[in-house]
């Protein structure tokens, strides 16, 4: 037996006895387990979950031992991984420090900042969130002017960074500040870690067209800064962030997958608001094509991606086809939640009053929300942008 | 078949976008929705002073009899600033009703005090989610002194509010058709109407109204004028609903325009990017067709031509399919923005969103419309 | 009686006496009357028809008397219009010169220039084509390249010109070419009138996709042309072409109404190639959404085309509407010639043999031919441009 | 499922690539126009020296084995310079059909005579001008020493210039299903088969077949191997004209994307307008789902996957929509010369304009696909 298959024996067996069974199968938006100074737990067995999993430095297999972290090599984290799918294990921690901050720490941070904050990435002792979007900055993110001065021993920040998803929550963010104004916008941009509760900072949620309030904007108002907190040098934070905005993509074209949780589908909804003959086809022949023409473009992005997956495998892989997923899965979506509200009627449409069932509230829910997903991560235009130059090679306009 | 405003709906107009703007801008929308109230009481007397709640009363009744054109234009304007009020459930679609009604002490009595403000009336005429307005359960049947009824009727507008709701219904015996359908009186507040509010997206007054064994007097079930009485009232509430997605998509696109030209990025301002101008140019031409069509279908059902249901259900198919090409592109082109709360844009696609369903989808209307037209 | 009513019967009556009943009803395209210096009629009825209509002046009926034209006044010509209209009487002559050459010389051109060309063109003495567009300068008209060098007396012309409608049958072409370089490049322009027996012209006709050729390609090769040739002032064509390109966006956008012509409409063939209930309903429901959706934005184009008539009625006209028409007429258009074509099936996509019926038959030409309705005449990417900068005021990118 | 060509289909796909091009390029296709030949034998008879010819015909019988995805390149890989040759319609469409029925002395050297070249046949199922695979009315009843034909086919493909016809059929006394049909070899040109020829805009051999008491022998008529027969060979026709849909497309594209980069207007190269760089994009990310999806399809019918009906469904509705987006978009980018016969971009439109009829149009396979997937 090799070392890895008696890995995964051992970890078979030791998340069987030690993965409680109420931190098995789907995650509820309550059950999640966030980090913080002040960390509570939705519930007992949560905490123990939780615990068990940072004791072994599993709420962040792949950081190093030294700092806390499970130092599991690819292969055994691809094992952790599996293992956990099978019993379908809840994630014990989720931060945006562990998957963001935490690899451009490791790449870029000094010696004194990994031993400072990755152990406590991996112990959940923080909550962290992103500052880079700025009113004035948006897809153009490197025209950011959040300043920070250098007054010597510290950085005096002014200026407010927007978007911050869980900004409330959160305990430190790392933010992208300007540090200069010479040369091209990309150069004199810093990378720099803050805790929120330096004087100055303030944080205000942003209310959401579908009700909800999750992301929030932060204002700095003469915050002081040591100068440590610089991640990478002065003025050359673009790198680090560029590196960052990979996984952020990344995330948001996940986002897109795993709507319409659980197990009803559209035709199922269809039939349900809809009708259907006794043969179960839709009677609305008009939805019928519009829901069949939905299911298979789903059906062609999801084998798209499994293509490129088997393309890797192959190293045969175009690498212009990933720059077409989030803008194909993202707006495919937004063609599934109108349709679903046009079936549904008014029922579809429900903003309170206890009137509506669960999937009713879903589809509402999720129509106004989705509006972000071809904004957010790059948005739709850009990724057309982006199409166009690298996998078209069409030629820079002044304007493009 | 006038597509021009003449000269004295044009001055309404005029003082119609001045009103909302001053009294009713959607800052107004926004304290209501703090509120319990489905809209400002002070600013609908002030709309009943101007004269708009008697616009299409007749003038034996104390109306303006000023057609139906101008409270097109109304609803256009006080949409594009998501005014609340019972312009178009009451001044409109209910006095239309009662218009189709053979005259009745109650019904001239209710006509005249709608004109004056002393009341407001909601109609309640569907009863599925999907729209299908062909479909009557409601019954009353004769009763001592009077008529008992049954049924349910969903998502009316404004019916907590009304004093008075108007329920369309059939006897216990007839299979519907139009002819032989007609009006009931109710108290939307009576013991044994039961209401239930139903919160939509557009943060607008709805009810699920449900009626068992409920007694009304004789003279508070009125007659419809004729077999075609029920499908103008239909009309009327559907081009109206139309007129109000125009305003809409109108507003979100112009201040779509204005934030282009102002909103730079990658040292540019974004409207001068051409993929956005040529979107910007298609929703332009798709505005344009809609304000004719609309102006087409307030004139057919004002002058009962006999393509009115076409030229209705051809209105109501173009508005919802430019209001959501208009609204939901106003969201992207605003980018983050666009999503937040804060900014209005979103309003105007959760109205228009709304609306789309209200009276019909497209699917609908274009089916119906290919009805009518022989095919 | 006002002299416009005796005007109109005595029109009235003139028409019933001298138009030929076989000159009535819609012209085949094998019926149309053409100019030429070896004109010949489709019929001795045509010639009869023509030589009438040509006495009187009545080919070109507002132009002045003295150049041989009808000289009606507007209110007049409309009258005769009108007249002709009633008895649906075909047109007695149909030439590039009476509609744009005319009217361009009754504005720009000299007196001997008139006196010369102006009787001809109600004569049919000469047919007249136009040599605008180039293979270079397409959308881009003002950056035209074909050259005429100052020889003193005359211009001596190279170059070359496309997109020439019926430029092989065709005696005179009027051309824009280029006389300077010096400036912006709508400076230096000069429109020249140029006989094509001049030694050096060549023409070619161009195959369309559909099967037809009425376009050619005119080829100059250093064609001496007299300086008294140039109409308006050298280097200044420009001014007298935008005056023309007027004309002729105004009949691409005409050309885009009279299509399946009869009474023969989109949902009676349907309903021949699809089927239909016993109540006439459509069969298939998606073809009579589609349809249904066709005819209502058909009915908005025209009804929108009747609103601007009233809005100019009642001098309230917005300028800007107009500017719409072309784009949405030429795309709705293609967009009934495929819905036609699926409905058809192989039925609709006939090329030769004779096994097609003639609305077959018309239905793929229509198809095919009319590709070119979104490209000629300004293209529909240009249409959008001048709607965004005109209509909508957006600000001019570098690139647009 | 492999979505992926392995070593050796790609290396078919690399010389597949070479011999078009070099072989039987357009102008090829544009001489041929010029005469009344179907397709040019000496080209035929080198693809058939290539092995083309054999790659599904079983191993025992000559052939090479080679598998669906095999021919699925190829097909792609020759529409992209408009080939014509009888690959279609006899090395993939007429093999498979006979690869699915029942062995016999006849079938065969049927099967054999094909992979050698010494034959072409063609495949006659459909009758109907618009897309109906389940209607078969030609029938064949027992006669002295064989069989009596009667019936017509619709539009064959190839028909003419065929030594054999393979015509599907069923008993006069049966109502048409899959278990009960079978397939009638017949000479195109013999007396008393009727073949008009039809020309379609994409100017190949297609004729309609007319039969009217035409005699068979005993041999002549083969059966199916099973109840799945006829609709794996419809399957096996439809991802191949799904295959040369994408092979058309793809073909228009690069060249309009040639096009763009190098034409000037306004003093810019006319590939750096935004508006059209997103259009533009938009295409390449459908044929970049075409693609996988005709890979998938190819894959699934090859490897008789359960689910290789709806896969088939999705790659031609994909393909139908893909090609009408991306040819009718290659001809608006080209602007004026984009209509002339002189460019090869209205070739590509007209071929893939037929394609989109032929085997299904995206109504029908959109709904097929909703029927498969129980809705």
């Amino acid at each position: 037996m090799s070392d890895l298959d008696a890995f995964r024996l051992e970890t078979r067996a030791w998340l069987e006895e030690n993965c409680p069974k109420s931190q098995r199968g789907p995650v509820t938006p309550d059950g999640v387990i966030w980090p913080g100074r002040n960390q509570t737990f939705p519930s007992e067995d949560a905490r123990l979950w939780f615990e068990r999993m940072r004791d072994k430095g599993w709420t962040c297999p792949d950081y190093p031992a030294e700092y806390a972290g499970g130092g599991l090599s690819p292969a055994e984290e691809k094992v952790l991984r599996e293992e956990m799918q099978r019993l379908n294990c809840c994630p014990p921690l989720t931060d945006q420090g562990i998957g963001m901050l935490g690899p451009a720490l490791l790449e870029f941070g000094t010696e004194e900042q990994k031993a400072e904050h990755l152990p406590k990435i991996v112990r959940g002792e923080l909550r962290w969130c992103q500052g880079y979007s700025e009113p004035g900055a948006g897809s153009d993110l490197a025209s950011l002017q959040c300043k920070a001065e250098d007054k010597g021993d510290h950085f005096l920040i002014n200026g407010t960074k927007i978007w911050t998803s869980y900004g409330v929550e959160s305990d430190w963010i790392f933010c992208l500040v300007r540090t200069s104004n010479d040369g091209p916008k990309q150069e004199g941009i810093t990378f720099i870690l803050v805790d929120m509760e330096t004087p100055g900072v303030k944080v205000k949620a942003i209310d959401l067209i579908s009700g909800a309030s999750e992301f929030a904007q932060v204002f700095f108002d003469d915050v002081k800064v040591p100068k440590d907190h610089v991640v990478g040098e002065i003025h050359k934070g673009w790198t680090v962030a560029k590196s960052l905005l990979k996984h952020e993509r990344k995330m948001m074209s996940e986002l897109s997958k795993g709507v319409l949780g659980g197990t009803v589908t559209l035709p199922d909804l269809a039939k349900e608001y809809i009708g259907c003959s006794d043969e179960g086809e839709i009677t609305q022949p008009l939805y019928r094509d519009a829901i069949a023409h939905h299911e298979m473009n789903m059906r062609a992005i999801g084998l798209t991606g499994y293509r490129t997956h088997q393309e890797a495998l192959a190293r045969k892989m175009d690498t212009n086809v990933p720059l077409i997923m989030k803008y194909l899965g993202t707006s495919e979506l937004q063609v599934k939640d109108e349709l679903l509200v046009d079936m549904m009627g008014v029922r579809g449409l429900g903003w309170k009053d206890e009137q509506f069932n669960e999937n009713e509230e879903r589809a509402t829910r999720e129509l106004l929300f989705n509006k972000a997903l071809t904004i957010a991560g790059g948005t739709n235009e850009i990724q057309l942008n982006i199409i166009a130059k690298r996998a078209l090679g069409l030629p820079k306009g002044p304007h493009s | 078949m006038s597509l021009v405003l003449n000269e004295e709906q044009s001055i309404l107009q005029q003082s119609a976008a001045e009103f909302f703007s001053s009294v009713s801008p959607v800052t107004a929308f926004r304290d209501l929705r703090e509120t319990s109230q489905a809209y400002d009481a002070e600013t609908w007397s002030q709309m009943v002073e101007l004269g708009w709640s008697s616009i299409l009363v007749p003038e034996d009744l104390g109306g303006l009899e000023f057609g139906l054109t101008g409270m097109g234009v109304l609803a256009i304007e006080g949409a594009r600033t998501l005014a609340k009020s019972p312009l178009s459930s009451s001044a409109a679609v209910s006095v239309a009703a009662l218009n189709h009604c053979k005259p009745s002490t109650q019904r001239d009595a209710l006509l005249s005090a709608l004109a004056s403000g002393a009341k407001t009336a909601a109609f309640a005429h569907l009863e599925t989610a999907q729209f299908n307005p062909s479909i009557i359960r409601t019954q009353s049947a004769s009763a001592a002194d009077g008529f008992n009824i049954n049924g349910r009727k969903s998502c009316v507008e404004n019916a907590q509010s009304a004093d008075v709701v108007l329920i369309t219904a059939r006897s216990p015996d007839a299979g519907y058709s139009d002819s032989n359908g007609f009006v009931l009186l109710i108290d939307p507040n009576a013991e044994g109407v039961e209401s239930n509010s139903i919160g939509l997206v557009d943060e607008r007054e709805y009810a699920d109204i449900s009626i068992s064994d409920f007694k009304i007097a004789k003279d508070e079930k009125l007659e419809w004028n004729d077999g075609a009485a029920l499908t103008q009232v239909i009309n009327t509430a559907t081009v109206i609903a139309a007129c109000e997605l125009y305003g809409c998509s109108l507003e979100a696109f112009e201040r779509t325009l204005e934030y282009v030209k102002d909103r730079e990025q990658f040292g540019h301002k974004i409207g001068s990017f051409q993929a956005l101008q040529h979107r910007l140019a298609h929703q332009y031409t798709q505005l344009e067709l809609l304000k004719t069509v609309i102006y087409d279908a307030l004139s057919a059902v004002e002058k009962m031509r006999k393509d009115a249901s076409l030229a209705v259900s051809h209105a109501k198919a173009l508005a919802n399919d430019t209001a959501k090409l208009v609204t939901t592109e106003a969201i992207q082109m605003h980018g983050g923005i666009g999503i937040t709360d804060e900014l209005d844009i979103g309003l105007f696609y959760k109205r228009a969103r709304v609306l789309r369903t209200l009276w019909g989808d497209s699917v609908y209307h274009r089916s119906h419309f290919a009805s009518l037209s022989g095919y």
